[in-house]
């Protein structure tokens, strides 16, 4: 597991404990967790978790079901807070604040943070007004500029093409992939900084998961995103680090490829080898 | 795409920081609680009014009625000019056997019909006979009572010759016939909320559609079903314009149904629209009766909600 | 309203007679009581409408004493009632700061009546009206009232036990003894009609305009041999069972409220008329025209 | 080792489908009855008051003469009866139903609020007539007005109101809400742009099933002292008024037989009035259907 | 794609078709579908469909989500009828006679073809009511042999030491691991000849899949088994053959180590390797 506080002005030094160091240039840190713990009630779901996503990179969580993956990314941008039996200690740092803090206004950093869900869940509303929420809620009326929004939002999420034509029919007229990639769009439409995906190709056929398999490729030019999936192959074909959880907590985290081909860690590899989960 | 992303990236950000930190919308965050708390309290004080309000002029009612007389007394009549009494027994015994009838009348019939549509009949029956029903339940309570006085008791009469023109069996009928649907209605709600799967486990061993609702679906709806049904006779005792109308105005302490009766809504109204002088023991006498009825169906109410808690499913 | 010339024809030429409406007033009138009373105000205000559109006269049927209870309350002008204001009414008028007034309005004849197979009990004096309807632990039968009439069991039909009604028939007729317990009681009348024209055994009593309204079902009962007739009951030869109808109007109201002033002045005006219309009987015209009198000292 | 004898499973299999027939037919008579009662219901009030249904039924006020008795004041004070009736319990019972799905948290104040509204479901609609009385009539100084009454039936109504609204918001996903919230928005943001619009079939639905039944009630009003007999029609919301189903007990209770099938005539008119509301309900809710 | 009437008579002749000749010994044909079409309205969603299951075997059935697989499965037993709009044809003979004959009553398929799902779905009642609902409605009244019954199906399913101090405890007080095998022993109450179970792990931790895993390895000993997975491992751990299904159609159906390695179709061994699903 790793600990490096500021991973930021760290340069190459090979370290056992901190692989991807092994990079040549280190890039930038956005979120930062640090010692995190979290429990439902008295249920310890997520035990010390220490972890540093980096910029413009796809990390994959990985995990058996109930292993705290979604729990994990939902504790990012603080969405774990719905549950009121949620109670958490430890650090989060998005771009060097502690968002945990309460002080931090949740409604900023999910502008920052955007996330986007396992079953497609647009609003019952018109295709524009579901890409138009994040704007319109954050006080951005001006229609000129909402249809710049709207479209390269859509364009971004790979779907424009398909819908250009029926902007203001019901989003649930779409299929599950062009839904999914709406929700994308959605996301995409308040430039949040990093893109959380709680298994996001987990309800959709084979071509619509290549389609979002592939945006999620082009969309790290610009976001940092983490991506939770029980699809190994798709772990070891998009992600540039891979976390493997187990029963809350960070079994191994590293380069997807040293995951994937030489996990250190034995439940690693039971798991990667499908004996379990 | 990228570089232009990147480049606007910034912009859409900015446009969101400039528009945060506006007051208003905090200000409304932070009252719309407070405002939303208040609707909700209105509930608790219409309810803390009405026990108000009858609690006042009940007392002033046991001032001049001891309160064992009244709730022990086997004869209410108050109009006697030489001697009234207020032995509420009588009227909660009338009252009884109208919900009685009608609970006999609509429990079986509305759990069939909710069984009916719950298990049989196809969506789009199911949603062709729903609102019909809904008509049925909509019908005002007067109609109802028209319809009890000069049709159901004529034809009961045929049937049982003894029976009065008022009595208790025909508005316990027709009771029955208003507060079905709501039977009808609720059972199946929580009979369709049963989930599919379990429904589906059964059928895949072999059960037919019957062992399946009495055997499966029916247990799993139970605690839905009885509420619903305590409701619903609770809206029994309350129900007001066909007692008064088809049950008579002589409350009687026996078990006869062929015979004039009286509730106690039935009370209230004749007494509320009559003759009764004001500031009289029988003006008081509407309010403790009122008082008794609310506590009947509060305790209704409670058991109700007792049973759909204890013994909710969980699935 | 469409109340049109036809409609005046209908109404025996009320609006005619009166001549208050020449200034046009506004205002509002509101009264309660009585359901007996009721067809005779609905009559009035339907015609007074006519002569003042612009006046809105409510009236309420909660019953002589759910009425008076509003009255008391302050919260109507007037007040019909079937029976004369009772002393624990009066005490709380008197609390509450109301004076007022009472006009009678018109009479209604209390009306015996049996079933027209009926053909041996159609004349029937006072003294066998109590014995029939006075509660003595027996169940009754015809014979037991006079040995040469039927064997058969009596049916009792009486109006329910908290009209003004049924307080006048027990007040005279029984001198206030409880009254046949096997009796049906309905606050509807028209159920009291229904059950003696269906039953050959029945009797039953009620106001004379329900027995207008159904002469071919019911056979009315002469008591002391004086039927009951608009000419018997207007010249209080139909006793005891004749009972006069009251309206009682709130003394500050008649002075302050022209247009109620205006309203119970067309009431008495027009009462007797109105209640021939609708099946009661009008009063002596002496008696309006000290009601008039009245009326005009408390503007 | 078999415990289960085919021969015998497949002996009792007839006779189980046979009882799944018989019972079949007997929910389905069941369900036929309370239609056919409904059905006669219905062909008795329209054989007696078809012929009294004309224009000048619509047009006239009350009257003494059962050929011009008409409806006009009882229509036109029942309609705006509703119009106090439905903003104020829609309202109220939609604030309280946000307060306790969004807002509440699971304690003892919020399950006794809870409690309260399904007891006050239960309490006789006479009993609220008299609160009303009291409160609103004597205490607020209001009148027999339209507004009186319309706030008594709105507090009758109101636990039905809420009870549907919880469950119509209840039922919008949890995942619309995330969603929302995911974009950055506030609470009040995601209850109005979200939850609401996606609850509001459901909670017209419940909504205009829970007004048709403050159009039918009588008993509340007759303990208010609404009156029955009146020839204008209602100037403001402190006016005098009267309703539909008064009036209809009003013509039932007269002795001229022609009032009963004027009564008739009323009973049609509020029966089209539920029948209406009722249809627009369902239309709704069949337009709206859940599409999560 | 396999095409024999009469595989009870069959002997072991090699052929290029049918496969499972190869087999020694060949057994009996339990479930034979021959040319099976099924639509929901004008959905098409199993596309002439041939495949011989045999008994005493565990075959697998795999495929992307949506594929059908468990509609093929429900319409074993009949229980796709229960969705209104599905219309069929083409032949499904189990043991000899067409189950999709309108005069075959579906009551008593499906005491003979047994089934289990994929949410575990116990009845609201006891553990014990649970088991002996099946008994019960098929006559069987006897205390004493209820009882038997009861313990017989729970040990059949591994879970009577687990739950036989609480047999009159709700169902749905158990784990979802013990409820899921409470539905298998619910299921083995009745004695079917064959079971079919949708993804019955899918909902399930590891240690109670691999439980389930085990049971099914023994159950095949009385019962032929036709099982829905996603998870591609289990099917090779577990089945005797595999079919793969795709779009409605079968892809390929074999001997389970020959499907997983040397798949004849491209696009089953696509699957196989994670390239889709
Ligand atoms: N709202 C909740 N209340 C209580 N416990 C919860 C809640 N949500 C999740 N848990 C528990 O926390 C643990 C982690 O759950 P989580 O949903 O994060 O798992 P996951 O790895 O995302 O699994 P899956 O692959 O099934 O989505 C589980 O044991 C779960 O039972
Ligand atoms: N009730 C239904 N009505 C209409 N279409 C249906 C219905 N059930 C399934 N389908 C469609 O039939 C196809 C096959 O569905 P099926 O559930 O059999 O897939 P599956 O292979 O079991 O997928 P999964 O792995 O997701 O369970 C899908 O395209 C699905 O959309
Ligand atoms: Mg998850
Ligand atoms: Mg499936
Ligand atoms: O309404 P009453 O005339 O009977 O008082």
């Amino acid at each position: 597991m790793i600990k490096n506080e500021k991973a930021k002005a760290t340069i190459k030094t090979p370290s056992p404990m901190t692989s991807e160091h092994i990079q040549t240039v280190e890039k930038n840190t956005v979120v930062q967790t640090k010692g995190f713990n979290l429990w439902y009630g008295d249920h310890h779901a997520l035990k010390d978790i220490n972890l540093d996503i980096k910029e413009n990179e796809v990390t994959a969580i990985i995990g058996p079901s109930g292993c705290g993956k979604s729990t994990y990314i939902k504790a990012l941008n603080r969405m774990v807070e719905l549950v009121p039996i949620v109670k958490t200690n430890g650090e989060i740092n998005y771009r060097g604040r502690n968002i945990l803090d309460p002080s931090y206004e949740v409604e900023e950093l999910r502008t920052k943070v955007g996330m986007v869900f396992q079953k497609p869940n647009p609003f019952p509303k018109s295709i524009y007004d579901n890409i138009a929420y994040g704007p319109r809620i954050h006080g951005i009326k001006n229609k000129k500029i909402l249809d710049e929004i709207v479209e390269k939002s859509l364009r971004g999420a790979a779907i424009w093409d398909e819908v250009k034509d029926r902007l203001n029919q019901n989003a649930y007229g779409l299929s599950g992939g062009q839904q999914q990639r709406i929700c994308i769009a959605r996301c995409l439409a308040i430039e949040p900084d990093v893109i959380l995906m709680d298994e996001p190709t987990s309800a959709l056929d084979p071509i619509s998961t290549l389609k979002v398999e592939e945006l999620v490729q082009e969309l790290k030019d610009n976001y940092s995103i983490i991506i939770v999936t029980h699809n190994m192959q798709q772990a070891a074909r998009i992600s540039d680090k891979t976390a493997f959880f187990l029963n809350g907590e960070v079994v191994e985290f590293d380069q997807t490829d040293k995951i994937f081909s030489t996990p250190r860690d034995k439940r690693t590899e039971d798991y990667i080898s499908g004996r379990f989960g | 795409m990228a570089s232009q992303g990147l480049e606007k990236k910034h912009s859409i950000q900015d446009m969101i920081a400039q528009s945060r930190n506006k007051k208003g919308k905090k200000f409304i965050e932070k009252c719309m609680p407070i405002i939303l708390v208040i609707t909700a309290l209105i509930s608790v004080l219409t309810t803390i009014g009405i026990v108000m309000t009858l609690i006042f002029e009940t007392f002033e009612f046991f001032q001049r009625v001891s309160i064992t007389d009244y709730l022990f007394g086997t004869e209410w009549l108050p109009f006697s000019g030489s001697e009234p009494l207020y032995g509420v027994l009588p009227l909660i015994l009338g009252t009884l056997k109208v919900s009685v009838i009608a609970a006999c009348v609509a429990v079986p019939l509305g759990i069939a019909v909710a069984i009916y549509l719950s298990e049989y009949a196809s969506d789009k029956t199911r949603r062709i006979i729903k609102p019909i029903l809904e008509v049925l339940a909509g019908v005002p309570t007067i109609v109802y009572g028209f319809f009890a006085l000069t049709f159901v008791t004529p034809i009961l009469q045929e049937l049982i010759p003894s029976l009065k023109i008022f009595n208790a069996l025909s508005p316990g009928i027709v009771v029955g016939i208003m507060i079905l649907p709501m039977i009808a209605s609720l059972s199946e709600d929580a009979m369709s909320s049963v989930p599919n799967s379990i429904r589906e486990g059964a059928l895949a061993l072999g059960a037919t559609k019957l062992e399946v609702s009495l055997k499966v679906v029916l247990p799993a709806a139970l605690s839905g079903i009885i509420a619903s049904v305590v409701l619903a006779v609770s809206r029994a005792i309350g129900e007001t314009m066909i007692v008064s109308l088809a049950g008579g105005a002589t409350p009687t302490f026996d078990m006869n149904v062929t015979g004039s009766i009286q509730t106690m809504t039935a009370y209230i109204v004749q007494v509320s629209s009559g003759d009764a002088g004001y500031g009289t023991t029988i003006y008081y006498s509407i309010y403790a009766v009122g008082f008794t009825l609310f506590v009947f169906t509060l305790l209704m109410n409670l058991l109700a909600q007792f049973i759909s808690k204890r013994f909710r499913e969980e699935y | 309203g469409s109340e049109t010339d036809e409609d005046a024809t209908n109404a025996n030429d009320a609006t005619e007679t009166a001549e208050s409406g020449d200034a046009q007033l506004t205002g509002t009138v509101s009264g309660d009581g009585s359901s007996t009373v009721s067809p005779i105000t609905e009559a009035l205000v339907e015609e007074y409408a006519g002569v003042q559109p612009d006046v809105q006269v409510s009236v309420g049927v909660s019953g002589t004493g759910g009425g008076f209870e509003k009255f008391i309350a302050g919260e109507t002008d007037f007040s019909n009632a079937s029976r004369p204001i009772k002393d624990e009414e009066k005490a709380e008028l008197e609390k509450a700061g109301i004076d007022y007034t009472e006009f009678q309005v018109a009479f209604d004849g209390l009306t015996v009546v049996v079933n027209p197979e009926n053909d041996w009990a159609a004349e029937l004096t006072v003294d066998q009206l109590k014995k029939l309807w006075i509660e003595d632990g027996t169940t009754k039968k015809w014979s037991d009232i006079d040995p040469s009439w039927p064997d058969e069991e009596i049916v009792f039909y009486s109006p329910g036990t908290d009209s003004g009604t049924y307080d006048y028939f027990d007040e005279v007729i029984l001198d206030g003894a409880d009254l046949e317990n096997a009796a049906t009681l309905s606050e509807d009348d028209n159920v009291l009609v229904q059950g003696v024209a269906s039953d050959k055994n029945a009797i039953g009593f009620f106001g004379y305009a329900y027995y207008l309204e159904n002469k071919d079902k019911l056979t009315a009962v002469t008591v002391d041999g004086v039927a009951p007739t608009n000419e018997t009951i207007e010249s209080g030869e139909y006793t005891p069972l004749s009972r006069p109808l009251f309206v009682y109007a709130k003394n500050s109201a008649l002075k302050e409220n022209e247009a109620f002033y205006d309203f119970m002045k067309y009431t008495l005006e027009n009462a007797g008329e109105m209640a021939e219309a609708v099946g009661y009987v009008k009063l002596p015209d002496e008696k309006y025209d000290e009601g008039l009198k009245a009326l005009e000292g408390l503007k | 080792m078999k415990y289960i004898d085919n021969t015998d499973v497949m002996k009792r299999m007839k006779s189980r489908l046979k009882m799944n027939k018989v019972w079949k037919s007997i929910f389905l008579i069941a369900t036929g009855l309370a239609l056919l009662t409904l059905v006669i219901l219905l062909a008795r009030i329209i054989t007696q008051g078809a012929g009294y249904l004309n224009w000048d039924f619509f047009n006239n006020f009350g009257s003494r003469f059962p050929e011009k008795a008409g409806i006009k004041a009882a229509l036109i004070g029942s309609v705006y009866l509703m119009l106090v009736i439905a903003p104020v319990s829609i309202i109220l019972g939609v604030g309280t139903a946000i307060y306790l799905e969004e807002y509440a948290k699971k304690n003892k104040f919020t399950s006794f609020i809870q409690m309260n509204i399904s007891n006050l479901a239960g309490v006789p609609s006479i009993v609220f007539g008299l609160l009303g009385l009291t409160i609103f009539v004597r205490m607020f100084l209001l009148g027999k007005s339209i507004l009186a009454a319309g706030f008594t039936m709105s507090l009758l109504i109101l636990p039905v109101i809420i009870v549907a609204a919880q469950e119509a918001i209840r039922a919008v996903p949890k995942e619309q809400r995330e969603a929302s919230y995911g974009m950055g928005a506030t609470k009040w943001q995601t209850i109005t742009r979200v939850v609401l619009p996606a609850a509001v079939p459901g909670i017209l639905t419940g909504s205009i099933l829970a007004l048709s039944r403050a159009v039918g009630e009588t008993a509340p009003l007759v303990v208010l002292g609404i009156p029955v007999i009146l020839q204008f029609l209602p100037d403001g919301l402190l006016s005098q008024f009267t309703t539909l189903p008064l009036q209809i007990y009003d013509w039932a209770k007269r002795p001229q037989e022609e009032f009963q099938f004027v009564a008739a005539a009323g009973i049609i008119v509020l029966m089209i009035f539920l029948i209406l509301m009722n249809s627009i309900a369902i239309m709704i809710r069949n337009k709206f259907q859940k599409r999560y």
